[in-house]
């Protein structure tokens, strides 16, 4: 009974995240719609009490709980940090922007907070089975975010294809497990990676069941060849859950990547180099080279986000603590980014007009210099030009690659690199070298303009002295990783 | 010959396969695409649970029941988008289910 | 003298200001921006003079050295230092903007204070890169250079400029992503960034083949160098006069003083293994280029062209490897500076009264505008390399070095006495000399106080350094000796 | 071999006809029922597999729950059947040899040959008095308490988006509101429109006018 | 103070009074303009003089004034080297250039850039003086470009004339082209003799005599004919040698006393000047030595055909400088320097006077150039005609005559010598005299004897129609028919008159001392073994009036006098017979009339083969290849690729699906291991 309570106050944030989640869920039905705002201030509390929690509890020593099925470690705390950061800045940026469409409902914020909790189990998850509840809890309730415009079409139909390739993949990754299971004989991750320690017994069953489980965990990445409907998904859904599903959720995926390949499956790393090699590529290829014919900015950035995970890969496939320690680099900043470049957006979408294409940006420096010049820094940092934080993004993964002796791989990365800046640059050209269409004034709650200031801002503080940051990451990577 | 493990299994690809082909053979119902998901579930609960009985292990057929659980919920959500998508666009013919791409 | 951090002043003082101008806000304090840029880079040419004067010229190594532990995760440091090569480099960067400024005075209407703060922060930025010591600090630098260039020719720009700063924005970047990739191969190698470790470290032919070019691709782009020299015509035509002056006087001595702090003494093999294949490209820049220039209807593609040749003198003093045509190449550089930033006002003069830049469009502007065409003139014969001119003395020092090593290279070299003679001076003759050719050119104002004044200025410094060049030469003398001995030695690691 | 042996193979090809079917049957209807099928062989076979729990949970829930909500789904739509399948067979060749590859490559790692001896030999019969539903009971309330709960939220998010995407209140649906008869005002009850003793003669030729 | 002291104070007071006029001329009194810079100039010349003084008593000065630059262990400095020779030619110049000043007083009165000409010339000046009192090589180029750029200035002085400014670009080019050979000389000079300064160059030249460089490999070719041809290269442009000479009649363009001053008198002797200094060089290198003297000789006998034909007047006295420089050219290479320089010296006064005369003639006539319009002139113009004829004789090497000592000294000498085309250059040297003769009196008949053409209908030189319509417009209409010429006020006839006198004079003066003497011992060297003309001169010459005498009855004299008779017949006796030989000699006339073709060759190989060479690679190599297909066919790449990449992405989500598991299947296939 003591051990139950002991696992309980390891895994207090998520329980916090659960209660709270179907306290609003409830709240909801007694509530005027005009009184609906403390809905949202109730969300951002709950995310503010995970994150103390979070922050209070946390330790160097890994404490295991629920028989081994979940774990809280140094690298846990940090994702989920950025998780409920990631989370609440989204809520902050889209307050607006749902309650103009209807969506400013118990529901979004439920779910959202449903959806943060199967992140948080995500995370910590150290068992196929917790990992694969996690991962479910958090796509069904993406699928229904992404629905949850009713009566919009594309969102709809957005929703469907992430529906359909989403169970495709959890499909795959349930493939990949049961031949693991059926290898190694353990469903826990200690367990996996102690039997492949004592020598796996089969390896071509364990490669057949890496590949499908590299597929799962590429879908959710968004790495190429599974990356199909990240452009969809992003364009077709409203904005705000665009934001979400791009910005928290691939530090999720990051997480199990890192639980699965990394915790599970090192000892088959010479295979999974291969594979991430492979999609590193082809990501970092298409993600740039697709984003220049695009037109629409959410789709653009849906691009970019593919070749930023072809450049997260590179750090993975290091296979080296430095390298796990860039990759979360790279992830982390890579979320601030986004967040910042979508709040850009959102800031400029009105009451059915969604800024989302790239003449909507169009003389913004005219419109508002001090946004514009936001944007400006977004777009340098997600291209890598000093001195943002996007520069050492790349700069981490680029020399852990060229440590574990990618060359070809790194001159090719730093290529793509190239043709990516080309389409930032054009943004940045729409920004400050045209002459605006609208001269409307950008209105928007003060704490939005806050938060989006400190966030694009931060890119650069952060680019000037990373030093914090890179060393909470190699902290995490060090204490959770043996 | 006698049955044995990797007959199971080979019964569990054969079944992914097919499911696998009918999700991309299928262009006309998103229904079916459903089903096909379905079908690709239960040739992995095959998988698990051939192994939890070769390996005298029940870890496998309980992981099948949380996996019937999950799907369970998934074809629920699965099938109100569905009914979503029917509400807007008039239709679930996969085919005309593309204005978003390039 | 080193009381003061004078170089973290010198990089920090312009970007504050810019900064500051920023927050001016509006153009409805359009003049506010102004004064305070004008303040900003006064201050900022001010810090910078400390450096020349406290300068031990006897000391070859880098003085004024700040070093403080930046990201000891990689061990990047924020290491900053000058030696001979570096000082000269940053005052002609301060002064340049001093000048900008000016030029850009009630030129500039539209988004003045972003403007002038672009170019103040350019101007630190650049100091930036002249003094720092450490790989990565210096490739901040390096790129963080591109920001404030690209929006000033993308905002301010000519009616192509969109395609020209993109063109010159990727161009550059392309260069150095590769020399990123060769830093981060040399940190794996020595375990810092600390480019004093590079000089040391000894490195395999092969090696420092490859990391030579990667050096290149950056450098030679930013210098240009034939064949990747096309952005900067499109760049210079389209630049407003400032981004020009700028480009022209000092982004291109980035790639050069570059060459100098990376590529040659850290790969000395490698420059003493491809110094032919440098002196053969170098040349078709001298040669070709010039022919090309001789061609243009454009007044700025012209004074592209011949910056462009200019620099092809540089390069080529590079790898002389002889004192006589390293100096001559430092030499070359600073006066180019001068030059070509006079030259490029003269077209803004032109440019801010006509609007048009087609050399076809003037003819007989001496007859309205006297005072301005003799400026014009003086830098014509500068840039013609006329003995008395800062022009001469680079090329002089060069073509005499390039005798030393093969009299054919010298012979094609000295050609630019021919060239870059005709192509300037014909130039003079289709735009300043003759009939008044138009209304537009008979309707012309002389320039006014504030020309005057930095053209003035320009002239003073163009003919100074031409009777007296010793300045320039004293003070790099310690450092090139220096350098020429490190490459004498060969790095190859012992077998 | 035995007669389990005889039984498997039987419910194997029934299960492939079965899935075949589904994925090719022209109605959806008939497909639907087709994947009852399916699962119910799937059943027997776990039924071999002594997973008794899993065998009857497959058919309850699955036949039972998910079935009937697709067959309900799909008759709810309005489905023209003949539009559909047109051009089904098009994608065949390109999909064929892909998946007939795809199945060949896993049948061959997954062929006997790779699993140690002690995995192909089927365990030791249970001793009598074993249950498996009480195992699996077991198991699921001590080990893995942690999946069980965050099953029960999947459940939820499951109830809540489905309602949440499908549940409208229908705006042409008429009703009356108490709270609303109850609150009007005398001025609400009676308008006094002042209206002109007699009307003009309203000419054709002034549209105009005619408009009031 | 000592003599030291002035030589600073030398070049400075005229380059102060340019810069001065030049910056504030505007501001300044109009008359200030010529009393600055002629105070200028006039106390250089005094200080000119003193210094002459100082070295005819054998002083040599030479020193550093200040270091320009150190590099590499080579200190590169300004600084003085003053000997006779280089007082010499400092009195020379000074002398003109005071002369030129004060003429110009009259002849640009009413020119509205007054001032800025007076700046140009106080400027040229200063810049020939650097140039001859240079103690290295590096500011003798200075000088060099210096007073080639003043040259520039100077021919586009009526910047409006289209012809003008082609002149001055046309000569600055064709300096350039010389100064390109010069600069490599330096080069050599500076690598393999270790230093730029005369001193030490000459000292050690000597132990280079043997060496020998491959500069095309296999070819060994002695280092000094290199140099030395290298240097050469550059006199050619400055002195206006074939086929460099092209620039030359061009700068007409420029005011008369330009003319005068810079295209006769001092700028164009520079290369001369250059050589006699340099002939502790030349004397290494016969074959240096024969190049010389080839060149030299075509240009003497070939560029006074072509004054034959001309009816500008000022191009006829061009024509006649290029040959006479020739002549002197001709004398360097026979390794006659003090002759060559005496003979700068003389030509630099008597051609001066010509030209100066033909300015005011120039004046006379209202700015008409053209001869056939003169005729008659002595009766109006006196002054001006008396000192002509003085010239005339002087050139055309009268007994007595300054020009008869250089230039008889020039033809002995050219006789003595037995290197390498001293014969062809013996016969140039002959035929010249006789040609030279014919086309001075030529001018001389038509302009101031014979009918008062300007009556009638005027002809035009072909480039004259440019120059009606501009503001300059008086100094080209000419006369017409019921104005008269009238004499030049003072300020012109005065220099005429100052220069008849040396022109008259100096030779029979200065002969004994310069050429003969040990004048210039130790400052100009000759090897006598190898080149003995200088050396069988000497022992020839019996003092000026004996040389005279015998010059009476010496072939020169008699060519020179068929000349002058000749002249008398076609254009006082038989003007009818020119015409007709015209028409007879159709060819020979068309050749004469195009120069050789010298100029419509140059501008269409150099210039358009250039220009056309610069077109295609800049649309060719720059814009098609490089921007065309790297830069932007890279990017057109990438964008059709972007395209493709697009299509993939159709929207229909089993295609995605299709995608994921053909990923799926790749990776199996990749990594199976069975």
């Amino acid at each position: 009974m003591n051990a139950i309570s002991l696992d309980l106050m390891t895994a207090l944030p998520e329980i916090v995240v659960l209660a709270m989640a179907m306290f609003i869920l409830l709240l909801d039905l007694f509530l005027k719609p005009s009184s609906r705002f403390l809905i949202y201030v109730l969300s951002q509390l709950t995310l503010l009490a995970a994150a103390i929690i979070t922050v209070v509890t946390h330790s160097t020593v890994v404490e295991y709980a629920f028989n081994g099925m979940f774990v809280d470690d140094a690298l846990a705390d940090i994702l989920k940090l950025g998780i409920y950061l990631a989370t609440s800045v989204t809520l902050i940026y889209t307050r607006t922007y749902v309650s103009l469409r209807g969506m400013f409902r118990g529901e979004f914020y439920a779910l959202v907070l449903f959806s943060t909790l199967g992140m948080m189990v995500m995370v910590s998850g150290q068992h196929f089975l917790t990992l694969y509840i996690g991962l479910e809890l958090l796509s069904l309730s993406l699928y229904a975010l992404v629905a949850l415009d009713r009566d919009n079409a594309s969102s709809t139909e957005a929703a469907m294809k992430y529906f359909v390739l989403g169970a495709l993949a959890s499909g795959m990754l349930l493939y990949g497990m049961s031949m693991l299971y059926g290898v190694t004989g353990s469903l826990n991750i200690a367990g996996v990676a102690e039997a492949l320690l004592n020598g796996a017994p089969d390896h071509g069953v364990l490669v057949l069941g890496l590949v499908f489980i590299v597929a799962g965990l590429a879908f959710k990445l968004g790495a190429a060849p599974f990356q199909m409907w990240v452009p969809d998904v992003y364009h077709g859904s409203p904005t705000a859950v665009t934001l979400f599903i791009g910005s928290a959720t691939k530090i999720a995926a990051f997480a199990m990547v890192v639980r699965l390949l990394i915790q599970a499956m090192f000892v088959l790393a010479a295979d999974w180099q291969g594979m991430l090699i492979i999609m590193a590529v082809l990501s970092m290829a298409i993600g740039n080279i697709a984003a220049i014919a695009q037109t629409n900015i959410k789709r653009m950035l849906a691009y970019s986000t593919i070749s930023h995970i072809g450049f997260l890969l590179l750090g993975f496939l290091s296979a080296s603590l430095n390298g796990y320690a860039s990759a979360t680099f790279y992830i982390l900043s890579y979320v601030l980014m986004t967040l910042a470049g979508f709040g850009v957006i959102l800031l400029l979408s009105r009451q059915g007009f969604e800024a989302d294409r790239l003449e909507d940006l169009k003389g913004l420096n005219q419109r508002n210099p001090w946004y514009a010049f936001l944007m400006l820094l977004v777009m340098f940092s997600m291209a890598g030009i000093p001195p943002t934080l996007g520069f050492y993004a790349k700069f981490t993964v680029l020399q852990a690659a060229l440590q574990a002796g990618f060359t070809v791989l790194v001159v090719f990365a730093v290529l793509m690199a190239l043709i990516g800046a080309f389409y930032y640059l054009r943004v940045v050209k729409y920004v400050y070298f045209d002459e605006p269409d609208d001269r409307s004034a950008i209105a928007a709650p003060i704490d939005m303009k806050l938060v989006l200031s400190i966030n694009a801002i931060g890119l650069l503080i952060l680019g000037m002295l990373p030093q914090r940051l890179m060393d909470a990451c190699a902290y995490a990577i060090i204490h959770s990783i043996q | 010959m006698s049955v044995g493990l990797s007959h199971y299994l080979i019964l569990g690809s054969i079944l992914f396969a097919i499911s696998v082909i009918g999700i991309f053979l299928n262009r006309k119902n998103v229904i079916v695409l459903l089903m096909a998901i379905e079908l690709m579930l239960l040739a992995v609960n095959m998988n698990f649970i051939a192994f939890s009985y070769y390996l005298n292990d029940i870890a496998g057929q309980i992981f099948v029941f949380f996996i019937l659980t999950v799907a369970a919920a998934e074809s629920a959500i699965g099938l109100a988008i569905l009914v979503l998508l029917f509400r807007n666009l008039r239709t679930i013919n996969v085919d005309d289910i593309g204005s978003l791409k390039g | 003298m080193n009381d003061l951090p004078f170089l973290s002043l010198s990089i920090w003082v312009p970007i504050l200001a810019g900064v500051l101008v920023l927050f001016t806000g509006g153009d409805k304090h359009a003049g506010a921006a102004r004064w305070l840029a004008l303040l900003g880079s006064i201050a900022g040419f001010a810090v910078t003079v400390p450096l020349y004067l406290g300068f031990d010229t006897q000391y070859g190594g880098f003085q004024f050295v700040e070093r403080l532990q930046w990201i000891p995760a990689f061990n990047i440091q924020y290491h900053l230092g000058v030696d001979g090569i570096a000082v000269p480099l940053i005052l002609l960067t301060s002064f340049t903007t001093f000048i900008v400024v000016i030029a850009g005075w009630e030129v500039i209407e539209k988004r003045v204070a972003q403007y002038m703060a672009a170019f103040l922060i350019m101007s630190g930025i650049m100091i930036g890169v002249f003094s720092a010591l450490d790989a990565i600090l210096y490739y901040i630098f390096w790129e963080a250079m591109l920001i404030p260039m690209f929006l000033v020719i993308g905002v301010w720009g000519g009616p192509n400029r969109v395609y020209a700063t993109i063109k010159f924005f990727l161009y550059t970047l392309l260069g150095s992503l590769l020399m990123l990739v060769a830093f981060i191969y040399l940190y794996h190698q020595s375990g810092s960034f600390d480019i004093a470790e590079y000089y040391r470290m000894p490195l395999a032919l092969d090696v420092q083949v490859w990391i030579f070019i990667a050096f290149f691709m950056a450098f030679a782009v930013k210098i240009p160098m034939w064949p990747v020299h096309t952005w900067l015509p499109d760049a210079h035509v389209e630049a407003p006069t400032g981004g020009s002056v700028v480009l022209a006087a000092i982004a291109l001595k980035l790639g050069g003083y570059s060459f100098l702090r990376f590529a040659m003494p850290i790969a000395p093999d490698a420059s003493h293994y491809l110094a032919g294949f440098m002196i053969t490209l170098s040349l078709i820049a001298v040669v070709y280029i010039a022919l090309v220039a001789l061609v243009q209807k454009d007044m700025k593609k012209l004074i592209a062209y011949s910056s462009i040749s200019h620099m092809g003198f540089v390069t080529l003093g590079f790898f002389l490897f002889n004192p006589l045509g390293l100096e001559g190449a430092i030499v070359q550089m600073i006066s180019h500076g001068f030059i070509s930033s006079a030259m490029f006002l003269s077209v803004g003069v032109l440019y801010d009264r006509m609007h048009s830049r087609q050399i076809a469009d003037y003819g007989g502007v001496v007859n309205t505008m006297p005072v301005f065409t003799a400026f014009a003139v003086l830098f014509a014969m500068a840039n013609a390399g006329l003995p008395g001119t800062s022009g001469f003395v680079g090329e002089f020092m060069v073509i005499l070095g390039t005798v030393q090593v093969n009299f054919w290279y010298a012979f094609l070299a000295a050609t630019t006495l021919i060239f870059g003679a005709a192509y300037t001076l014909w130039m003079i003759k289709r735009v300043y000399y003759g009939e008044i050719a138009n209304p537009q050119v008979a309707a012309l104002q002389d320039i006014n106080r504030r020309e005057f004044f930095i053209l003035g200025l320009l002239a003073i410094l163009v003919l100074g350094f031409g009777i007296y060049p010793q300045p320039i030469t004293e003070v790099t003398h310690a450092t090139v000796s220096q350098l020429l001995e490190h490459m004498a030695l060969s790095k190859l690691p012992p077998l | 071999m035995i007669f389990q042996d005889y039984v498997f193979y039987a419910l194997a090809a029934i299960l492939l006809f079965a899935g075949l079917r589904v994925i090719t049957a022209r109605n959806p209807v008939h497909a639907a029922l087709f994947l009852v099928l399916a699962f119910f062989t799937a059943a027997g076979i776990w039924l071999l597999l002594e997973a008794e729990f899993l065998a009857i949970a497959l058919v309850l829930v699955y036949v039972g729950a998910v079935m009937v909500l697709f067959l309900f789904v799909v008759m709810m739509l309005d489905i023209n059947l003949d539009k559909l399948r047109e051009g089904f067979w098009n994608a065949l060749p390109v999909a064929l040899p892909v998946g007939l590859l795809m199945a060949a490559e896993m049948v061959m790692i997954l062929g006997s040959k790779h699993f140690s001896a002690d995995m192909l030999s089927a365990p030791a019969p249970r001793p009598t008095g074993y249950s498996n539903t009480a195992e699996i009971g077991r198991q699921l309330y001590t080990d893995y308490l942690l999946p069980f709960e965050l099953a029960s939220v999947v459940l939820l998010v499951a109830i809540v988006a489905a309602i949440a995407l499908t549940l409208r209140e229908r705006k042409d649906s008429k009703f009356m509101d108490p709270a609303e008869q109850v609150k009007v005002k005398r001025a609400d009850r009676v308008r006094i429109v002042s209206m002109p003793a007699e009307k003009e003669i309203v000419l054709a030729s002034e549209p105009a006018v005619e408009k009031k | 103070m000592t003599v030291q002291s002035l030589y600073l104070w030398i070049p400075l007071l005229p380059l102060l009074a340019a810069a001065v006029v030049g910056l504030f001329g505007r501001q300044l009194p109009r008359a200030s303009a010529h009393w600055l810079t002629i105070a200028g100039v006039a106390a250089s010349f005094a200080l000119s003089v003193c210094v002459f003084m100082d070295a005819l008593h054998g002083n040599i000065f030479n020193g550093t004034v200040y270091t320009w630059l150190t590099s590499g262990g080579h200190r590169f400095e300004v600084g003085f080297l003053v000997d006779r020779l280089t007082a010499t030619m400092m009195v020379v110049v000074t002398f003109v250039s005071l002369m030129v000043h004060i003429y110009t007083i009259g002849y640009m009165a009413e020119d509205p850039g007054y001032s800025r000409f007076f700046s140009y010339i106080s400027l040229f000046t200063f810049s020939m003086l650097m140039l001859v009192m240079s103690n290295n090589f590096m500011q003798l180029f200075f000088g060099w470009e210096a007073v080639g750029l003043v040259s520039y200035l100077l021919i586009g002085f009526w910047y409006k004339r289209p012809t003008a400014i082609y002149a001055n670009l046309k000569a600055f080019l064709v300096n350039r082209v010389g100064d390109f050979g010069f600069l490599l000389g330096i080069g050599m000079v500076l690598y393999y003799l270790g230093s730029l300064d005369y001193a030490a160059v000459f000292s050690i030249a000597p132990q280079f005599a043997d060496t020998t460089v491959e500069l095309v490999p296999g070819h060994p070719w002695s280092l000094m004919t290199v140099i030395c041809i290298l240097l050469f290269i550059g006199a050619m442009g400055k002195s206006a040698q074939v086929p460099l000479h092209v620039w030359l009649p061009d700068s007409m363009e420029g005011p008369t006393p330009i003319s005068a001053l810079i295209h006769a008198a001092t700028m164009v002797t520079a290369g001369i000047f250059m050589v006699a200094r340099m002939s502790p060089l030349y004397e290494l290198s016969t074959t240096a030595l024969s190049f010389v003297l080839v060149i030299g000789a075509i240009t003497a006998l070939f560029m006074g055909f072509l004054g034959i034909i001309q009816h500008d007047i000022k191009r006829v006295v061009a024509y006649s400088t290029l040959s006479q420089l020739g002549y002197m050219t001709v004398a360097l290479g026979v390794s006659a320097y003090s002759v060559a320089i005496f003979h700068l010296m003389t030509h630099a006064f008597f051609k001066a006077l010509l030209f100066l005369g033909a300015g005011s003639v120039i004046m006379g006539m209202h700015h008409d150039q053209d001869m056939r319009n003169m005729g008659g002139l002595r009766k109006y113009m006196p002054i001006t005609w008396i000192t002509s004829l003085v010239g005339s004789l002087a050139l055309i090497g009268t007994p007595w005559f300054s020009g008869f000592y250089s230039k008889d000294s020039i033809i002995e000498a050219v006789s003595f010598s037995h290197i390498p085309g001293s014969g062809f250059a013996y016969f140039a040297v002959l035929a010249g005299v006789f040609v030279t003769a014919f086309y001075s009196f030529r001018m001389y008949f038509l302009v101031f004897h014979g009918k008062e053409k300007w009556m009638q209908e005027k002809a035009h030189d072909h480039h004259d129609e440019h120059h009606h319509d501009d503001q300059h417009d008086e100094h080209h209409h000419g006369l017409g028919p019921h104005d008269k010429p009238h004499e030049s006020p003072w300020v012109v006839t005065v220099p005429l008159v100052l220069l008849a006198i040396p022109s008259v004079l100096i030779g029979y003066v200065a002969i004994d001392a310069m050429v003969f003497g040990d004048y210039f011992n130790d400052i100009i060297y000759v090897d006598h073994h190898q080149h003995g003309a200088m050396h069988e001169l000497a022992h020839h010459f019996h003092g000026a009036w004996a040389m005279a005498l015998h010059g009476l009855t010496s072939l020169p004299f008699i060519l020179a006098a068929s000349g002058v008779a000749l002249a008398w017949f076609f254009y006082m006796k038989r003007p009818d017979i020119p015409a007709a030989i015209k028409d007879r000699f159709g060819l020979v006339y068309r050749i004469l009339d195009n120069k050789y073709g010298f100029d419509s060759f140059n501008e269409k190989f150099f210039a358009g083969g250039s220009r056309f060479l610069g077109g295609k690679l800049w649309r060719i190599g720059d814009v098609k290849l490089i921007d065309g297909l790297l830069v932007n066919g890279s990017a057109r790449l990438v964008a059709c690729v972007a395209g493709l990449v697009r299509r993939l992405q159709t929207g229909l989500v089993y295609h995605y699906a299709f995608a994921m598991i053909i990923g799926v299947f790749l990776l199996l296939t990749v990594f199976m291991k069975i």
